[in-house]
């Protein structure tokens, strides 16, 4: 295949995988080439990036690469954010509300979990909006928050109850984090052993 | 028989109801959807349901709605026709309307959107190979006010639709090589590459840089190793300050 | 400004609203130029995307503009997903789907009265995939509700507004096709015979 080909992938790759990055490893085993290949595709891209026309650039942050906007940009981006943000929330801000809704009582690091991505500003966001609110604390160590909607809540979106709420069909999934931890116990097991 | 039994019950989903099977009817009949033969649809149509009885189906009662509006349209073509007074509801004057008329506007109008629904699946099969991206977190800029919801303007909708986009976009994040790399990565191994590792730059290295792979599985095991390794005496582990690197040396003479 | 300059902010912008998508009128405003060099722009940008080096194209959708991976590169960044089963809707959702959007607002009995079946389940199916919603009531007794498309269908089906749906075809002379339904009939007929 052409090297042109090859870096359109890579870039499809790196633009899909958002905020998570893809490490060299992966992108070798996805495209089925060597790392050496892998790390020469993204030098490549890294160069074709640093042009005036293009807004991306792709940066290497704890092993893993992935495309960020370029930071002399940053004045527009904020200009983004306030020209939208009036009346309405962001989608991190709607993500977390139905989560919390869905799933409540529910902490930050639960809704972190599900997102993939910290969540704190959209929380403060949700708080001060009076759209949730913290109803408890997780028992034991940490004692974190737990949220849960408000009065304002249903009031706003004209419902009586949380059972009034659209049944979803798929379930917010809570399985990956915890296989994870699993796969953590088990290794911590074998080696106590 | 029971074996049989469940193979249709798999099958009947073939059937989005009695319009689908009516139509199905008229195409495999290649009977010409504007002058039906009553008699020989509604005696397959029963014939299917008659098969669904007796292989103890739950035929669900559209389907025998369906049955006696076919055998209510028999009959009324089989009633003698006037010229002059029509018998039947006509609603051009001085034409007689044909019983078989609503039926087949019906099922005109059913096999309009049965066909628009293959294009949507053909759409949204196009659309699949489409992967975004979520929007960067651009909070930093954003400024709170603190106020109730009633000056925003959204609905349950956009709430449901940002919860839509972010489960789609979840099954992208759950990355394969958690799968992959689950294979063969031992603690030994580990251990071993490490030791290999360490004599390749003079016996040390710089904690953090064991944790090469951002793979949780990687990061796990690599922990894992260093504590094993530090239990056989094998390496030396040293901190000067509080924050300071953490270097990890390997014992002489540890093969 | 130089136009590759423009053209790098724009692709920054569009990067950064993600599946959110950005219109031509935030975009003429954020940059302060008219919605005629917004457009302008972004025709030049799309160009540059049907280069084989770039992985990414620039689509409008549900009337936004929004950065999606092409196509063609789609067996790569299947890999790098977990196998889905199939998350595709159901004959009857799509059914439904179908006729609402053509005939929307619409009750769910004028719909059970074209499909001639039930279609409880599909709508809500369609509603908690935010496909469909609710946008209004029937005047008079019953006050049944009434259904139309969202927003986010024209984004799951890659439309950019209602006009863009496929002209429904008048079925005169138009085979009908459903294979799997021939097979069954085929069994049938073999098990009255």
């Amino acid at each position: 295949m052409e090297s042109s080909k090859w870096k359109g992938i890579v870039e499809a790759l790196l633009f899909a995988s958002g905020d998570v990055g893809l490490s060299i490893a992966q992108l070798a085993s996805v495209l089925e080439i060597t790392e050496y290949q892998a790390t020469d595709l993204i030098e490549s891209l890294k160069e074709d990036y640093e042009k005036a026309e293009r807004g991306i650039q792709l940066v290497e942050m704890a092993g893993v690469f992935q495309l960020v906007t370029k930071q002399e940009h940053s004045e527009y981006l904020k200009k983004l954010v306030e020209s939208t943000s009036s009346h309405s929330l962001s989608q991190a801000a709607l993500e977390t509300l139905a989560i919390i809704a869905y799933k409540q009582p529910i902490t930050r690091t639960e809704i972190e979990d599900i997102r993939g991505v910290k969540t704190e500003r959209p929380i403060q966001t949700l708080v001060s909006k009076a759209l949730i609110k913290e109803v408890g604390r997780v028992e034991g160590t940490g004692r974190a928050y737990l949220y849960g909607t408000t009065k304002e809540f249903l009031d706003y979106f004209g419902l009586n109850s949380l059972e009034e709420l659209p049944p979803i069909a798929d379930p917010i999934d809570e399985g990956y984090e915890n296989e994870e931890a699993d796969l953590f116990f088990e290794k911590f097991q074998q080696t106590i052993e | 028989m029971r074996g049989l039994k469940m193979s249709y019950n798999i099958k009947i989903d073939a059937f989005e109801g009695p319009m689908d099977l009516l139509l199905h009817l008229i195409n495999r009949l290649e009977i010409d959807i504007y002058d039906i033969p009553m008699a020989e649809i509604t005696d397959q149509y029963l014939g299917y349901i008659h098969t669904m009885q007796h292989l103890e189906l739950d035929i669900a009662s559209e389907y025998l709605v369906m049955a006696a509006t076919l055998l209510a349209i028999k009959s009324k073509m089989l009633l003698p026709k006037h010229e002059e007074e029509p018998i039947f509801d006509a609603e051009d004057e001085g034409f007689e309307a044909d019983p078989r008329d609503e039926l087949v506007e019906k099922l005109l109008e059913y096999k309009k959107y049965k066909q628009a629904a293959l294009e949507f699946k053909t759409l949204e099969e196009e659309r699949s190979l489409m992967f975004t991206r979520p929007p960067s977190d651009l909070s930093q800029y954003a400024k709170d006010a603190l106020s109730g919801p009633q000056d925003l303007n959204i609905s349950l909708y956009d709430m449901l639709g940002a919860l839509q986009k972010l489960l789609r976009r979840q099954k992208l994040q759950k990355p394969v090589y958690t799968k992959v790399t689950k294979q063969e990565l031992s603690i030994d191994k580990r251990m071993a590459e490490i030791l290999s590792d360490l004599r390749t730059t003079k016996g040390s290295k710089r904690f953090y840089d064991l944790f090469s792979e951002p793979v949780k599985e990687h990061i796990v095991i690599t922990f894992l190793a260093l504590l094993e390794l530090m239990k056989q005496n094998d390496i030396v582990v040293k901190q000067d300050d509080n924050f300071s690197d953490i270097v990890i040396t390997a014992k002489e003479g540890v093969e």
